[in-house]
C-alpha cells in the first residue's frame, strides 16, 4: 500500500533522518528527573538546550543537563534563547559548537523585547547569514511572515521554524493562514515553533502540514508533564496521518453515512 | 596577580595562569563547556597554551535546560 | 504513578469496559475490505451497523457485513439511522435485538428532515423512554441541547452523544459550549457523535472531556481512510491523555521557556 | 395461493406457508437476519410455526454498512 | 435605485411595521433614568418588560417604569422570564395582557435551570400552543435547533428567537451555522436573542440575515450602557446594510486593489 | 456627559483632524461615477489613489479621477502600490508629491510577491527612512509584527497600518492578537489596512482600538458598493463606540437580564 | 375578618372585601396593574363586584424593568 | 531630431523641444500630471526651461483608482 510508504518517511533536517516530529525543549521542569521522563515520553529524538554561564563555585556534584539528555542519543539542539542582537546570537551559537565538539545544528532566535518575545527579524536575518556563512546549519525561529520565511531559506537555513503565538503563551495556532502560505514556498522543512498550548493545537500544525513542531512550555507547563509529553507524540503523528490521508471535504449540510433505500 | 572578568564578575589570577588553570578552579571536571576569551573562543586544545592577561573577559558556558 | 492508574480507566458502557474510546460507522466504503481494514486500523471496539430490508433476490454469495465485522470480535451498535418517527427507531431497535439474538445495545437516532438531518429532540424523548421501559440499552444521538441531553440521560440511556455538527458535514465542534455544559452535568458517559471532519476535531472533542468520540463520514471519504482511521485512533488517545494531563493556562503574553540570568 | 407484501413488494405464496418456507425462498442460510409480521417481531424459534394470511405485511431485515 | 427599496424595507412583526431592527430590553440598568436614555439612544420601538408581584406597602412614589417606557411611544413586550414550565409562562402572560389593557404581543420564554438559562423547548412547544390557541402574538425566545424553530414558526409564533449563546453570557453567535440553518426554512423573522456581547456580535447576527437582534444585558453591562446603546443601533443597522449589499467573496490570496499596468 | 467629550476626539493625522475614521480606496470600481457615489456614502475624508503613466494618445475627454475627487474636498493619499523595491515606492511618492502641487501625505506600500501581495517589511523600512528625511507624511502598511510596527513609528510614519489578511482576500482580521499587541506600544494611530470582507470585520477592527480602518476591495467588490460603503461608514463608528463605551465581561454561564424575585 | 394569601404572603380583610378594596391598600392609583385570583386573571372593570373568600389566593402585578 | 523614452516607449523629438513641449502632444491641459526626467523629479514651474536630450528617459504620470 502507497501510503505505508509515504507513513515511513522521515523528517530529514540537515542530511540526518528522524522518525519523531516532535521536537522538545528542556526548559521549566521541575527537575532532571522529570525533564528525562518528559522527552523520553514525548519520543523526541531532537531537544534542544541553552547555554548559559556557569555558575563560579557551582557545586559541581550538581547533576548536568547533557548526563540526563545524552548527546549519543538525542540530536542537541543550542538555542539562542535571550539574545537580543545578531552579535550575541552568533557568540551564543559558537560557544555551543564548542561546547558540543563541532557540532554545528543550531536553534537560531534572536528576540525583540521580553514582554513578547516577538523575533526580530531584521536581527535574525542578519545573524542567519553570518551563522550559514560560518558553517553552521541553522534550524531558525521566526515570525509567521512568508516573505521573511523564504528569505530565511534562501540564506541557507536548513529548517525554517514559525511561530504559532508567542513563546510560552499556548494560544496556539493564530493565523493559520500565514502558516500555509509559508508551506506553499517552502523547499525546506517548516516547523511551528512557540505557541502550542495543548495537543490539537499539535495536530492541527501537522494537518496544515508543517514537517514538524517544537515545543516546551506546553508540555512542562502542563499539570502532568509526562503525560502530556505523550499526548503530545500521538497529537503530532496523529496529525501527521490525517495530512497524509487527506481530509474529508467540508459540507453546510448534512450527508447521510447509512444507506437511504431498504428503510423499513 | 592580575585581575580580569569571569562571567561578568571580578576576579584575580596569578600571572601566567593559563585558561586551563582558570577552569580548574570551576569544578568542570568531565563536564561538557566552552570557553570564550574577549569574544573569541579557545579551543580546549589550547586551554593550556593560552594565559590570561590583566583585565581579559573570560565566559565559561555550560549547557542548561531551555526551549 | 497515579495518572498511569488514570490512564488505564476503561470506557465503560451499559457495565462493559472498553479500551478504545472511538467509535465507528461502516457506511459510505468502497467495499467490505476496505470497511475491515479501516475499522482495524481504527482500534474501535464498538461499531454501528444500519438495519435495512432484505433485497428480494439478492445473489447469496454477497459477502455479509457481519461476516467481515463480527459480533464475537466487536460490539455491534445497530442504529436507527434513517427514521423519522419515534415508531419508526423503536420498530427498528426491537428487528436489530432479534437479529442479534437478544443483544439490546442500540444507537437511538431519529432525524428531523433528509437535508440537515439534525435529530428530532421530541420524537428522540419519546422513543428513549420506550426503548428503556423494554430493557434496551440505548446510547442517543441528540442535539448539543444541555437539558434535552439530561433528560434523556435521566431517562434512563446508557450514554448520551451529541452532535458536534451536522451528520456528514465534517464541520467539526460547532459549539464547544455547549459540549462543555452537557460534560458539566452528566453522569453517564457523554460522546461526540456526528460532525468530525479530521483528526484535530476528535482531539478538540477529547480535550473537552468527553468519554469518546462517533465518526463514520471523516474516515470514510477521506482519501484514505485507513490511514485516517489510524490517525483518528492517535487522535482520540492524545485528546484523552491532553485531558487527563491538564493544558498549561493560555497566556495574553510571553513567558520564556529559558532561563533569563547567566546569558552571556 | 394468499398474497402477502414482503418488504413492501407484493408476493404470492401458498397457503400454509410459514415464515420459514417464506425465508426459505430469500438465500438467508446461514446469514443473520430478522423477521417482522404486520409489525410484531417473529422469533425465529417461532418461524415454523406461524403461517402466512393474505394481506400479512411481513419485513426481512438483515445488517449493512451504517454510521 | 433598486437597494434604496430594499433598505426602507422595514422590520413586520405582527403585522406592525418597525423602522428599528434592534429590541431592547429594560432590565439591569441603574436606574429609570439610565434606562430611559440608553434606550433612547438605541433607537428601539419595541421594549421588553418583566412581570412581577407588586411589592406589598412599596412606597408609592417610587417612579414606575411604564411612565418613562410608555406604551404610547413604544411597542411594550413583556417577557415570561423566570418561568421554568409552560403553566407559569401562561400565566404570566395573560397577566401582562391585563395590565396593557389587552395588548396581545408577548415574548414567550421557558426556561430550564438557572444557572444556564438555557431554553426548555419542550415546554415552550406546548406553552406556545396555548398562547397562540389563546390569541397572543407570540414572538418566542428558543434554542438554535432548527427543527424546534420551524416548529414554533408552524404553531403560529409570529417571530423566532434563538439564542446566540446563554442569556447574559456575552459569548456572540456561538453556533452561526444553525443560526443560517433557521433562516434558510424560515417564514417569519427571525431575530437573534440573547449572546450578544459587543456591537461587532450584532453586525454579524444581521450579516447572517436575521431580521433583528433582541438584546439587554450587552447594553446595560457596558461601562457606559447610553454609548453602547448607541454603538448597537449603528451595528444592527451596519449589518443589516451589509447583508442587503451582499459581502465580496473571500480569497485565499491576494487581489491587488490598484491597477497592475503604468507602473514606473 | 464625559462620554460625549469622547465620541468628539477626531481621528488626528500628521495634525489634521478627521471626523471619519474610514479610510477608502478608489479602485475597482466600475466607473467614476460608481467611484464618486461610494465614497460620498462612505463618509471617507482620505481617499486613496495611485499614481501611474499617463496612456500616450489618451484621448484627453476620457474624464479624470481627481476631477471626481478633488483635492480640494478629500485628503488624497496617494498609495505606491505595485512597487516591490524602496526605490520604487520612493520615486513614486516623489511623483505624487510634484502631481499634488507639494502635498506630502503619502501611503507607503512595498510589497513582497504579486500572489500574497505581503509587504516586505525589510524595503518598507528602508523606504519609510528616506522618506520621512525627505520631508514626507509617511502613513505606512507593513504586517501585523509588533516589532517592525513600532519601528516604523520610531523611525516618524505619521500612522501606521498593518494588515488584517492579504489585500483583497476579505479574510478579515486573522491574527487579532497581535493588532492588539501594535496598540499596546503604539502613539501614532494605528489603522488597518487591507483584509476586510464586511462590515463586521471593520467593527472588530475598531471594537480591538485601532483609530481607523483603510479598505477598497471590501467596498468595490460588493453586490452593491454604495451600499456597503455606507455599511462601512456604519460599522467603523459602532466599533469606534463600543469600544469607548467598554464592552461587558464575557461569562461562562448565564446571567438573568430580568429579576429574580417578585415572581408569580 | 377572613385571611388570604397576597402575592405569596397571608394577608387579613374585613368580610365582603372586594379586589378593588383590595387593590385600594397597595398605593396602585394612576399605576398599571393586574389582578390574578386563584389563577384566573379578574379584568379591572370586575374588581368592585369581585369579594375576597377565606384563603383566597392573590396575585397583583406590575411591569418591570426585565430582558 | 533626438529619440527619448517616454513612458517606456521610443519617441522622437524635435532637437531643442522642452518638457513643456513634450506635455503638450498629451493632452494633458487642465489635469494633474507629473514629469520625470532620468529619474529626477522636474517641477512645473521648469518644464519650459528644461530640454530633452538623446536617450533620455522620462516618465509623465497621473492619479488613477487605486486602493
Amino acid at each position: 500500500m502507497q501510503s505505508e510508504s509515504i507513513i515511513s518517511a522521515p523528517l530529514v533536517v540537515a542530511g540526518k533522518e528522524y522518525k519523531s516530529r516532535l521536537l522538545v525543549g528542556t526548559g521549566k521542569y521541575q527537575d532532571l528527573d522529570e525533564t528525562k521522563r518528559a522527552i523520553e515520553a514525548s519520543g523526541a529524538e531532537i531537544v534542544t538546550v541553552a547555554v548559559r554561564r556557569t555558575n563560579i563555585g557551582q557545586s559541581s556534584d550538581e547533576p548536568n543537563l547533557l548526563d540526563v539528555i545524552s548527546p549519543e542519543r538525542y540530536t542537541i539542539l543550542p538555542n539562542t534563547a535571550g539574545c537580543y542582537t545578531a552579535d550575541d546570537a552568533v557568540r551564543t551559537c559558537r560557544l555551543a559548537r564548542e561546547l558540543l565538539d563541532g557540532h554545528d545544528l543550531v536553534k537560531l532566535e534572536v528576540l525583540g523585547d521580553q514582554k513578547t518575545l516577538y523575533p526580530n527579524v531584521v536581527e535574525t536575518l542578519a545573524a542567519a547569514k553570518t551563522l550559514v556563512a560560518d558553517g553552521f546549519k541553522v534550524m531558525v525561529y521566526t515570525s509567521d511572515d512568508p516573505l521573511i520565511a523564504k528569505e530565511l531559506e534562501d540564506i541557507g537555513c536548513v529548517a525554517v521554524m514559525p511561530l504559532g503565538a508567542p513563546i510560552g503563551s499556548g494560544l496556539g495556532i493564530r493565523n493559520p493562514h500565514n502558516i500555509r502560505l509559508i508551506l506553499e514556498n517552502a523547499t525546506v522543512p517548516i516547523l511551528v515553533d512557540a505557541g502550542v498550548g495543548t495537543a490539537s493545537d499539535a495536530t492541527i500544525a501537522m494537518e496544515l502540514g508543517c514537517d514538524g513542531v517544537l515545543m516546551n512550555t506546553a508540555i512542562a507547563a502542563a499539570k502532568d508533564p509526562v503525560r502530556m509529553a505523550y499526548a503530545m507524540k500521538l497529537a503530532v503523528d496523529s496529525g501527521r496521518e490525517a495530512y497524509l490521508a487527506g481530509r474529508m471535504p467540508r459540507k453546510l449540510y448534512a450527508s447521510a453515512s447509512s444507506p437511504l433505500d431498504g428503510l423499513i | 596577580m592580575i585581575t580580569i572578568r569571569l562571567n561578568g564578575e571580578s576576579k584575580a589570577f596569578a600571572e601566567q595562569a593559563s585558561i586551563q588553570d582558570l577552569v580548574g578552579t570551576m569544578d568542570l571536571e568531565g563536564k561538557r563547556f566552552a570557553v570564550e576569551l574577549n569574544r573569541e573562543i579557545v579551543p580546549k586544545v589550547q586551554h593550556a597554551q593560552v594565559f590570561l592577561k590583566q583585565d581579559d573577559e573570560v565566559e565559561v558556558v555550560q549547557a542548561i535546560g531551555g526551549g
